[in-house]
Parts: structure tokens; sequence; C-alpha cells
């Protein structure tokens, strides 16, 4: 029971996705998204195991206090702040705020001769507004726009990711002033102000740099590796030199040979030994998922211990 | 647009002196180099939970269950990934029934293989089969009848080129590859795309000629190159004869093919790793920021005082982990 | 004006032309219908003020099932009019067959050849009246639906639709001033179609073809090796190695550390480098050293730990197996490299094994095992980074090889097989290429395309 | 202790030294510029020619007169510095025809960068009239859910972009990255998978990416794509551009200035194509460098064996 009907599954399963590819219909279809939709669903519910497995290394080197377990309490903490952060908080407040219009009491004589009338907008000074397609800096202090009488949509947003922008839509007659107060609410959760901050200026710089490492990675590795030991070595070290060359504008300076010299390499010796690569993994890539699928090969199926 | 916030300033000067930690890792591990390691590997796992909520479990389960968003699925047959989903939670919690685990693991590794085989069977295989498989002799595409396609994978060509070339060749068909190029119709930049393009290895004249049936005979000669080293490297991959004698030295030659492709990709990565290296020089210097951000940022002093700060401590960090070890020696008398 | 116009579009249907139109594909009977069913014949009510002068209508209209269907799609097929204004758009309607509609009495395109022209009444086109304007793919005239409307002078269309049974009508419509419908001619009508799907893409036969061969070649060499038959494999340097480093850590008391790659389950590296994990920590129970695995999804993590225990319980040393070994780092590509650098750098484990698909960080983590001294042996079919562990490992196992590497750790005899079996295809590909550049150098016969669509 | 050879010397060099000459080679040309031309190589071109060819339009007019384009943006903070700039000249380039865009990513890193280029290149106008350095035709600003559509992030690497393949609207549960639903959305009408696109700009840094795109969706129903990928990428990407399943391929940082001086307008790609040249002369020098010390240690063993 406990190896024999999940070796039968994955062979069921198995030959499945294997004729699903060659049979059209769309009932087939339909199952073979439902099936996709399962194994999504069990890669993302996974995060979770993933979530406690790093608890469970993390947490006893810290009570155990080995080595570096204060860097241990540094990785608990930002995780779990990202994860408090990435929840969207603002849904349980208060309902979402809509900016307030007050209408001026007595309409404006001037402004309706000339058929006209006025939007004061009061927000502060890091909200940008936008009447009728024109945008312009909020200041903190009113600013009034003239506007063709009519319905008029006012858009109120912050410059920095996180907040919510509003819109509020005012029908204005002609010589009638109203005024505009609003202020974007700040939002958490994926888009939310916190976790945008924390993307921005912790995630993607240390990602940016450790890729960047490569660079002088790249250096020392050419350094230490390139050595013409044999001729295999030198062939690479040739290639990679008259590549190097080829596509860096430089090169084109130097001689325009170097640029053609360098496509062939990639269209004709490159290709040809890229392509026998792809058929030789390919083949052993099918032989492989035959075995897995025929059950020949079942070491993911686990002990009955 | 409105002045950047002072907690996004603080943010970027954050953003710097842990590019200058991430950065001391070249010199050697350090505190500073584990205290952004860390950092950055709680800070991706929080994000990824997260967004896998968000995107996966959040639509297609709850969705699909509660809210009967199940498109195409019944919501039954969602229910199943519920169970396998337990099932797995089973095995990691309950060590006792951890056999349970082994249906949803079985479902995905077979499931996923047979897709793959024939994701790999079409793409990977039958494609490069197909395309190893087509003719080697290359023939010169004749500018007097060749259709506007073939003129646009000229070397030199483009669109606007090849159309041009059609409305010429209606007019008086080309006499040489020289009177081609030279048409009035054509601008300076096109003439001087076309002329920098000459050259009958793999240039203009080897690809295209005036007349039907000519052939590029370098074009061939590559495609033989090709097929020889596409060939010799499978024989390289063969597992059932030892590689000695004829058979060792295809596969030797075959070896060779692949270390020329393997330099020429390796050259070619060297530029983009530098771009990278470049690319985050850009943005402690503030380059890739708006000017006036840019100003209160002041990206190069604080890339500077994070230096100073980084160098400070690793000496310190160093003299004293020297003492430390000093001390474990003097303790243990002169071992 | 306009309104009553299209609403004659439908009805102005050259009746006689089921029996005129010879229907190509099998001969659907016209089913004639019961007396009680048919509409009772009125005199044609006062009806819209003459019509312009009717454009000509489609000829040749043909609805069949595509090849290798998924059961919801018809290809429409039609020639239009030599002289045909530039103005003039193409209609499709369809309608299901056999659908009683509720209220009106079920009339029918393929009334009998009457020769008075049915014009349009309410009846016939039900209460609504149908979307003058804009004429959108989707929108409702009576029981008709609209299925496109071609206006770049198409004259081949696959429609969509749930499957079932579909009548069809092809007009051509001229547009006037905003979109309206000045003009309109007869329709051509076809039907009842049925939706079907197959079982089998014929296209697809070549990659099937291949599937079978490499199954067939391992049945073959399964069944040989059942006979006893000893295989012969050559020596794989890369493999021999991870034996000889993982003795070599036990005498240094170091860990070993084996990386699977950053790819999910859906990636059959990551399944081959799974497998090898499992001979792997079968060699590490044997030998007592421990055994780190740095996984990059969760998934991977929880099959890798289930396959160490596999491991250590077929060494028979199910209690030396420390689940907390196989990590799950996190599933960011350079927070995972970053992390596995620490552990190279502060577990300092004496042989560093990188097995499965790896992006840009290879080098890194190649890099920093190298400051270690530690012996690395990586194998990934990744081409991008072959180079990379070419450079800067001991050992590397190039796309095949990594698919191999399990045949030969463990000598097993159906592992071989599949080795063998690879082998054999690998030489069938060879003639195939071969043969194709001869036959297409020779102008013969294009194999390639032929097999491969 | 005679003085010790200079070849042994070079043996026990110090790598960190080839680091020291690296950070100076890449930050000191940032202040000196070179001003090298970049010429576009001939996968760059094609790429350009692809877009070229597609029919431009008046900004209020609807497709099929316009051209309707997909474009996935498959990247990390970490790969922008190579692909950002190709991203950006493309976008002009699009925007000068008019082209109305659909945005996806697959990358789960990607939406907050998608977000900001959103903002700076296609809500605002890139190279509005007047801009220095720039004698195209101008940009403007595109109205959200009319001329671009924004579907959001979907993972599932392979398999969802199959789904994009045959159920786009699915694949995106019906809804826009900011809710909308996408039947209320005009531009999309009669857009229900990627064949019904008229191009498909896959900006992509690795996996998945434009290699997953010809594998799940590209060799089954010949799609027209033109990918843009890391230099890395460039020999697992080339046998797809050589057998027509991508029509165009920009490589690298070096194929980001060559699209950039294809449309006119110089840019990040330009300046950082000058840095390169310094950086690749640094690790030619280190391989030879790298050969002196080991030619020299062995002549110095075999010189110690025989004297």
């Amino acid at each position: 029971m406990k190896k024999t009907v999940p070796l039968f599954i994955g062979i069921a399963f198995g030959c499945f996705a294997v004729a699903e590819f060659y049979i059209p219909h769309h009932h087939v279809g339909a199952l073979s998204n439902e099936f996709r939709q399962w194994a999504a669903i069990l890669a993302a519910s996974a995060f979770i195991l993933g979530g406690v497995n790093i608890l469970q290394v993390t947490w006893p080197q810290i009570r155990r206090r080995e080595p570096d377990w204060r860097y241990k309490v540094v990785l608990l903490v930002s995780a779990a702040i990202m994860l408090l952060v990435g929840l969207p908080w603002h849904k349980l407040g208060s309902p979402a705020k809509t900016p307030t219009v007050e209408r001026a009491a007595t309409a404006d004589a001037e402004l309706a001769a000339r058929g006209k009338a006025a939007i004061t907008v009061v927000v502060d000074d890091d909200v940008t507004f936008m009447i009728a397609g024109k945008s312009a800096a909020g200041t903190g202090r009113p600013v009034v726009t003239e506007v063709d009488p009519g319905e008029v949509e006012v858009k109120l947003s912050r410059r920095v990711a996180g907040y919510r922008p509003l819109t509020a839509k005012v029908t204005v007659a002609a010589g009638e002033r109203a005024t505009v107060h609003g202020d974007p609410p700040m939002i958490w959760g994926r888009d939310g102000r916190v976790f945008v901050w924390i993307y921005d200026h912790i995630f993607s710089p240390a990602n940016a740099t450790m890729f960047a490492l490569l660079a002088f990675f790249v250096a020392s590795a050419a350094f230490r590796a390139f050595r013409a030991r044999n001729v295999e070595a030198a062939l690479l070290l040739a290639a990679a030199i008259f590549m190097m060359l080829g596509r860096a504008p430089l090169g084109r300076a130097i001689s325009d040979v170097l640029p053609d010299v360098a496509q062939w390499l990639l269209d004709v010796p490159s290709n040809g030994g890229r392509r026998a690569i792809m058929m030789g993994a390919a083949i052993g890539a099918i032989a492989t998922g035959l075995r897995v699928i025929l059950g020949i090969e079942r070491s993911h199926l686990g002990s009955d211990s | 647009m409105t002045a950047l916030p002072w907690v996004d300033i603080v943010g970027y000067w954050i953003g710097i002196f842990l590019t200058i930690c991430c950065l001391s890792f070249l010199y050697k591990d350090n505190p500073f180099y584990k205290l952004a390691e860390h950092l950055f590997i709680g800070v991706s796992v929080g994000y990824l939970i997260v967004l896998q909520y968000g995107d996966n479990i959040e639509p297609k389960v709850v969705g699909a269950v509660f809210r009967g968003e199940a498109d195409g699925g019944w919501w039954v047959l969602r229910l199943v990934a519920l169970v396998l989903v337990l099932m797995m939670f089973v095995k990691v919690v309950v060590p006792r029934w951890s056999w349970l685990g082994r249906y949803p693991l079985a479902f995905v590794v077979a499931f996923y293989a047979g897709l793959q085989i024939n994701a790999v069977a079409q793409a990977e295989l039958g494609a490069q089969i197909k395309f190893s498989a087509g003719n080697i002799d290359a023939v010169k595409v004749d500018l007097n009848t060749a259709p506007v396609d073939a003129l646009i994978a000229l070397p030199g060509s483009s669109g606007l080129v090849a159309t041009k070339l059609v409305a010429e060749r209606a007019q008086r068909p080309f006499v040489s590859v020289d009177d081609a190029v030279t048409r009035p119709s054509l601008t300076d930049l096109e003439r001087a795309d076309l002329a920098g393009a000459r050259g009958n290895l793999i240039g203009l004249d080897a690809k295209a000629a005036v007349g039907p049936g000519q052939h590029d005979a370098f074009g061939i000669v590559s495609n033989l190159l090709l097929l020889a080293g596409l060939l010799s490297s499978l024989v390289y991959f063969y597992f059932s004869i030892a590689h000695r004698g004829v058979i060792g030295g295809v596969s030797r030659f075959g070896v060779w093919v692949l270390m020329i492709g393997f330099g020429a990709s390796f050259g070619l990565t060297v530029q983009g790793r530098i771009s990278l290296a470049i690319g985050r020089a850009y943005d402690v210097l503030g380059r890739t920021v708006d000017p006036a951000d840019a100003d209160r940022i002041h990206g190069p002093v604080v890339a500077v005082v994070s230096i100073a700060l980084i160098a400070a401590g690793i000496a310190l960090w160093e003299r004293r982990a020297r003492r430390d070890a000093g001390d474990q020696a003097g303790s243990r008398g002169q071992s | 004006m306009t309104r009553a116009l299209l609403l004659a579009v439908l009805a102005l249907v050259t009746v006689g032309s089921a029996a005129a139109q010879p229907t190509p594909s099998a001969p659907t009977p016209v089913v004639p219908l019961p007396p009680d069913l048919r509409p009772p014949s009125r005199a044609p009510d006062p009806g819209p003020p003459p019509v312009a002068p009717p454009l000509a209508g489609v000829t040749d209209l043909d609805v069949r099932v595509p090849d290798n269907d998924n059961g919801r799609h018809f290809a429409i097929r039609f020639t239009r009019a030599a002289d045909v204004g530039e103005d003039v758009v193409t209609a499709v309607f369809r309608r299901r067959w056999g659908q009683v509609a509720a209220t009106a009495v079920f009339p029918t395109m393929l009334g009998p050849a009457d020769a008075t022209p049915r014009t349009w009444s309410v009846e016939f086109a039900g209460p609504t009246p149908p979307p003058l304007g804009a004429l959108a793919a989707g929108d409702e005239v009576g029981p008709w639906q609209v299925a496109e409307v071609l206006a770049g002078g198409e004259t081949t269309l696959t429609d969509e639709v749930p499957p079932g049974q579909y009548e069809y009508v092809v007009v051509e419509l001229r547009r006037g001033p905003g979109d309206t419908i000045v003009a309109a001619s007869a329709g051509a009508v076809i039907g009842p179609r049925a939706t079907e799907a197959s079982w089998f893409n014929t296209d697809r036969t070549g990659y099937l073809g291949i599937v079978l061969l490499i199954a067939g070649f391992i049945g073959w060499y399964v069944w040989e090796t059942r006979k006893g038959k000893a295989l012969y494999v050559r020596r794989l340097p890369g493999v021999d190695a991870i034996e000889d480093s993982i003795g070599r850590s036990t005498e240094m008391g170091r860990p070993v550390l084996y990386v699977t790659g950053l790819e999910e389950i859906q990636n059959i590296q990551t399944i081959a480098s799974l497998l090898i994990l499992g001979h792997v920590a079968e060699k590490t129970a044997e030998y007592d050293t421990d055994l780190t695995v740095a996984n990059y999804y969760p998934l991977t993590m929880v099959v890798a730990e289930e396959v160490v225990r596999q491991g250590y319980a077929n060494a028979g040393r199910i209690d030396a197996h420390r689940p907390e070994r196989c990590l799950f780092i996190t599933a960011e590509q350079f927070a995972f490299a970053a992390g596995v650098s620490g552990i190279i750098l502060r577990d300092r484990p004496a042989t560093n094994i990188y097995f499965g698909s790896f992006f840009g960080e290879s080098l890194l983590l190649a890099e920093t095992g190298f400051t270690t001294g530690a012996v690395q042996i990586a194998g990934t079919a990744e081409l991008t980074q072959l180079p990379f562990f070419i450079t800067a490992c001991d050992y590397t196992l190039i796309g095949e090889e990594l698919y191999a590497a399990s045949a030969y750790l463990t000598r097993e005899p159906t592992l071989l097989a599949n080795l063998k079996a690879a082998d054999a295809f690998k030489i069938l590909a060879m003639l195939f290429i071969v043969i194709g550049v001869a036959l297409a150098t020779a102008g013969v016969f294009d194999l390639g395309p032929w097999a491969f669509r | 202790m005679s003085a010790e050879h200079w070849s042994a010397k070079l043996q026990r060099f110090d790598r960190r030294w080839i680091f020291l000459v690296m950070a100076v080679a890449v930050v000191v040309p940032l202040f000196v510029p070179l001003g090298l031309p970049a010429r576009p190589d001939p996968m760059t071109k094609a790429a350009f020619n692809a877009v070229e060819a597609l029919p431009s339009c008046g900004p209020d007019d609807v497709p099929p007169k316009c051209a309707r384009v997909f474009v996935s943006i498959d990247l990390d903070p970490a790969s922008t510095p190579e692909i950002e700039p190709f991203y950006r000249a493309v976008v002009l380039h699009l925007k000068r025809k008019n082209a109305k865009l659909v945005f996806a990513t697959t990358w789960y890193q990607a939406p907050p960068l998608v977000d900001r280029y959103l903002r700076e290149t296609i809500e605002a106008a890139i190279a509005p009239a007047g801009t220095d350095g720039y004698d195209g035709a101008a940009d403007r600003p595109y109205r959200k859910g009319i001329d671009y559509v924004n579907l959001g992030f979907r993972d599932g690497k392979g398999a969802i972009i199959q789904a994009f393949g045959s159920d786009l609207r699915g694949a995106f549960d019906h809804r826009a990255d900011d809710g909308t639903r996408l039947d209320r959305i005009a531009m999309l009408d009669g857009v229900n998978k990627l064949s019904d696109f008229d191009l498909i700009v896959l900006v992509s840094a690795g996996n998945p990416g434009a290699k997953e795109y010809v594998q799940y969706v590209g060799t089954r129903n010949k799609l027209p794509m033109i990918a843009a990928c890391t230099a890395v990428s460039t020999t697992d990407l080339a046998p797809y551009y050589q057998t027509g399943q991508l029509i165009g391929l920009v490589a690298g940082m070096a194929g980001s200035a060559g699209y950039e001086t294809l449309v006119g307008k110089p840019g990040a790609g330009t300046a950082g194509a000058d840095v390169l040249n310094i950086g690749n002369l640094v690790v030619i020098a280190a391989i030879v460098f790298g050969n002196v010390v080991f030619f020299a240690g062995r002549r110095y063993q075999r010189r110690g064996r025989t004297s």
C-alpha cells in the first residue's frame, strides 16, 4: 500500500502527461490544465514548508548560540517583517477615504461672466493633483485652477509607490467655486509603501550587487583557468579572446574582420557543438523521464521503514 | 515632480551601504557581508511567500473553491489538490505517517517528467534534428528574382532597403551586386550599411548575386563544418565504446568543437557580466535616478563614506580575530 | 431604414441554396420538415421600401472541422465575388442546429424551394432588434449569432464554438456612412455541421516516434540485461571522482555539499539531480560523512529529503539520517548564491557537487568553492553555464552525462540499459541527419520537415 | 635566502589584485567617456526591422489599423543594465508607431520594476518633441486601457507560458493587473491567445523567458517573436534565431547600444558599451597574464629539475 499505490499514481499521471501532448481533444486539454493547477498549488503551498524548514534550521542555531547566531536572528526578523508588511492591513481599517468637496455658497459673478468655474485644491506638498489631464505639484497652500463647467475629474496621487490614488468627480456650473481636500492613504500589502520600500532599497541593491560580483569573478576565472595546458584549453582560450574582441565596439575599431570572425564562430562551430549538446541532453532527458514514469527509477518514492 | 521624501533618500543610502557590504565579499568573508547576506535572504523569503500566496494559493485555491471562480475545472477537482497539499504537510509534521507524502510527490514528479519529455522532444530534439537534416548547399540569393523577405535577410539590408531594391529592379534589372548597391533611391545611410556589409566570406557578395543558381562556396564549407562538428560532438557523447582509435579521433575533434563553442560563449558572457558591474556603478553614482533626486542623495559621497566605514570595521574585526587567535595560542602554550 | 434592411438580410436567403449547393463533405440529408412545423405561409407584410441593388453573394461556402482539432473549431472557407468593393465586409452568422426556439415557430432556412424569397418577420427574427451600427462578433441577431465580421477581405475564418451542431450563413454587407449597412447580398447557407474532437494530432507523429523509439530501446536493453548480458560503458571521470571525493571528505572530517540546481521539479534536470542525490546519499551513509543538500525551491527540498532518507535506508543507516541537513535556502537566485557561498566559506565542505540547472550564479559558487580548496564536480545541461563550470570546477558532466550519472554511480543493469538505449537512438539520429542532408542537398526530398512538422 | 625566482613569486599572485584592477576599469571610464560608435549587429538589425515592419497609425485609431504588440518583461533589478536600454529604445520605437501594447511578466521580482517602467516610459513621453540629441518622431503619453494594458505577473514558468499560448485571458483570470475585467477593455477585443498579436517582444533576462516562449508556444503556433537577452544567453538563443523561431535577437549591452543607435536615441546602452571595451581589455589581459604565469611556472619547474 505504501509503495505500490504511489508508484501506480506516478505511472498513471506520467503516461497521461505524455499522451496529453498528442491528443488535441478539448476535454483532455481541460483536464491537463487542471492537473497543472494542482502542481502549481502544490509548489506554492510548499513555500510554507520552506518557511518551516528555515525555522527548523535557524531556530536551534539561535537557541544554542552557535557561531553567527546573531545573523540568523537578522534573517528571521527580516523575513517576518517582510511577511507582515506584505499583508493588506489597510483593508481592515476604516473604509476607503474619498476626497472631500466643499462648494462655495455664492456664485462668482466675474467667473460666470467668462463662463468658467474654479476648483481650489488643498493638499500636502508631496501630493500631485491632476485636473482634466493637466497635473501639478501640491504646495500645502490652496491652488486655484480655472476649468470649463461640467463634470471635472480631480486625481490626487503621491509620486512614491505605496499610496492609493484618490479621484473625485466634481460637477461645477459656470461661476461656481469648489474646494477639494484629500490625502492619498498609505496602503500595505504587495504594493504597499513599506513592502516596495524594502524591495527598492534592500532587495534590489543586494541582488544587483551579487550579480555584479560576477564581473570580478569572470576576470579571476579568466586569469586562473584559461591556461593553454592542452589543445582543448588553447581552443577555449582563443575562441574566448576572439569573441571578446569581436563583439565589443573596440573590436570593430581594430578591424572589420573581427566581428565577422566572432559571428562566424557563433554561427558554425559554436552552433554545431550547441546542437550536439542539446540533442544529447534531450535524448538523456527523455530516457530519464521515461525511467521515472515507467517506475524503473523509484528513489523519489522513499523507503518502507 | 514633487521632492523625494526623506525616507526614500535614507533608503538609497542603505542601498549603497549594502552594495559596499556585498562587494567586501571580494576581499574576504566578513561580518558586513554576513549581515548583507542574511538580510537579503530574509527579505527574499518574506517576499516569496507573500507573492506565492497572492498569485497561486489565493486565486487557485481560495478563489476556485470558496468563490467558485474555478475556470474550467470544477471546484470538486480543486479539492483533490487541497488533499494532496495536506498529505505533503503530514509528511513533514508527522514522521510516522510520512509515507502519505509519497502520493503528492509521485504525482508531481511523474506529471512534470511526462510534460518535459514532450517539450524536450519537440523543441530540443525534433526541431534540432529537422534543422540539421536540411540542405547544406548554400545558394546565393538572386537579387533580380528573390522575394522581399529573402532580400531583408541579406547582410546590411533592412525592410526599407528590400522594398526599394524590388522597386528598382522593376524599372531596370540589376547587372551586378555593385549596381544594386548604388541605385539612386537608396539613402546615404543605407548605401553605407550595404557597403560596410560587403565581403565574399560571410558578407553581401557571399550571400547575394545576380542571376539564378550561384553557390556560396564558403557557405557550403561552413555548413559542412557545422555538420561535421555536430556529428563528431554526438560521437563524443557516445557511451557504449571506449574513445580509442578512429572513434577516439572523431570524438577528440568533437571535443575541440565543443571547446570552441564554450570559449565563444564565455567570451560573450564576459561582456554581459561587466555590464552588470557598470549598471551597479550607475545606480550608486545616481545616474539611473531623476537628477533632482540624485542631487539630494549624494550617491558618490555616501559610497566613499560607506567604503571608509566598512574598511575600518573589517580592519578592527581582523585585529580582534588575530588577538583572539593569539590568546588561544597563548593559553594553550606554545603548541 | 437600415434596421429593416439588415433584418432583411437573413431573410433574403436564396431558399433553394440547400438543393443547388453541392455539400462537398459527407452529404448531410436535408430533413423535410413535418407539416405542422412548417411556418404558416403568409403574404409578406408590406415590409421595407425597395432594397438597393443586391450585392453578389459569396460562393463555394465550405465549413469543415480543421485537422487535429480539439473539438471547438470550424474552418470556414468561401470565395468572394471578383469585383467586390473595398467598403464591403463579410459577416458570418451561426446558429445552433436542432435547438427549438422558445417562442417562435421553428422556421428553417432550408425550407422547401418555393420561389418567393422569404421576408424577415418578427417571429422569425425574434423580438429584439439587432444592433445595426457596429456589428461585432458575438452579437445576437434573433436566433442567429455573429461569428465574425471580416473587414480585411479575408476568405477564411476559424470560428471557435462550444461543441455542438451548427448552421452557418455568410453574407456580404456594404457599409455606408456612419457604419450603417446600405446593401446586403443573398446569404450562402450551410449546415448542419457537428464539431469533432480528434483523438490524435497527426502533426506530432514525428515526436511520438522519437519517444516510442527511445522507450522501445529501453525495453529491449532491459530485456537484454534480464538475460544476463553484460553491458560495456566507457569510463566517465566526473562520476568516478564523486566516490573518491566522498572518501576524501570522510578522511578530512569535512561535510559534502550537494546543490540541486535552480529549477523546480518542473525541469527534468532537477529530477535527474534528485535521482543522483539518492545514490550519493547512499555513499555518504556508508562512509558516514555529513551530507548538506541546498535546494532552491521548497518542493525540491521536500523531495530531496525523501530521496536522502531512501539513500540512508538503502545503506541500512536510517538512524544517521538528519532531515534538517536538507536546506531550503531561498527561491531568489542571488540570495541563494549568497547563502550557498556562506555555507561553502563557513562549513568549508571538502566536496561541492552542483548537479541540475544553473544560471548566472554558477561562476560565483564555483569561484567561492575554489578559494576553499574543495573538489568541485558540476553537471548541467544549461549551455550558457557549461563554460563557467568547465573553467572553474575540477570535473564537469556535460548535458547528457548528467543524465547518465545515475547509471554510472549504481552500475545497475536497468539504468545501464537506459544508456545503451540513448546510444542506439543517437546512431539513428545521426543516420537520419546524414540521409536527410544527402536527400535535401540532392533536392530529392526534405526529410526533416516531413518528419517533424 | 636567494632572491626568489620571479616566476615562483608570480605563482603566489593574489587574485584580489585582479579585482582591484577590474574595479578601477569599471569606475574610471564612467567619468572619462570614450565615445566609440556602437555598430548594430545583424541580429539586432533584424529585430529593428521586425518592429519597423509593423503598421503605424494615428493616436486615436484602433486595431486592426494599429498594430497590437505583446511585451513580456521577464527580468529582475540585477539584469536591468544590459536589457533596460533595449526596453526603453523598443518602447519608444513602438510608441512612435502608436502600437497598442499589452504588458505581462512571468518573473516574480519584476512587478515593482514593471510599474516603474510604466510610470516613466509609457504613461509619460520618453522623447517629446524637441528632446535634444533625438531627431526622430516624438512619442506621446499612453492612456491605460486605451493605448496599453498591464496584465501583471503570473507564476508557473513553462506551464503558464503554454497557457498564454492557448488561453491568454484565462491565464490572467480575466483581469488586468489593476483588477479591471479584460472583456471591458476595447483594445483587447478579439485577443484570446498570443497568436492574435502582430508581434511579441520578449525582454528576457533568463528563465523563464525567450527560450521557454520558443519551447512552449513559439514552435507550436509559429509566432512572430523578437527577444532581448543578456549576453550570456546569446549562444543559448542563437540557434532559435538561426532556425527562424525568433525573428530578431538583441544580445547584451552591445545589442542594446546597437538598437539605441538604430532608433536614433543614444542612452545608457551606448554609454555603457564604452565602458565594456575597457572591461574586456582587462579580462583579455588577465588571460594573457595567467598564461605568462603558467608558462613561466612550467619553465621554472623544468629548470629547477635540470639544474
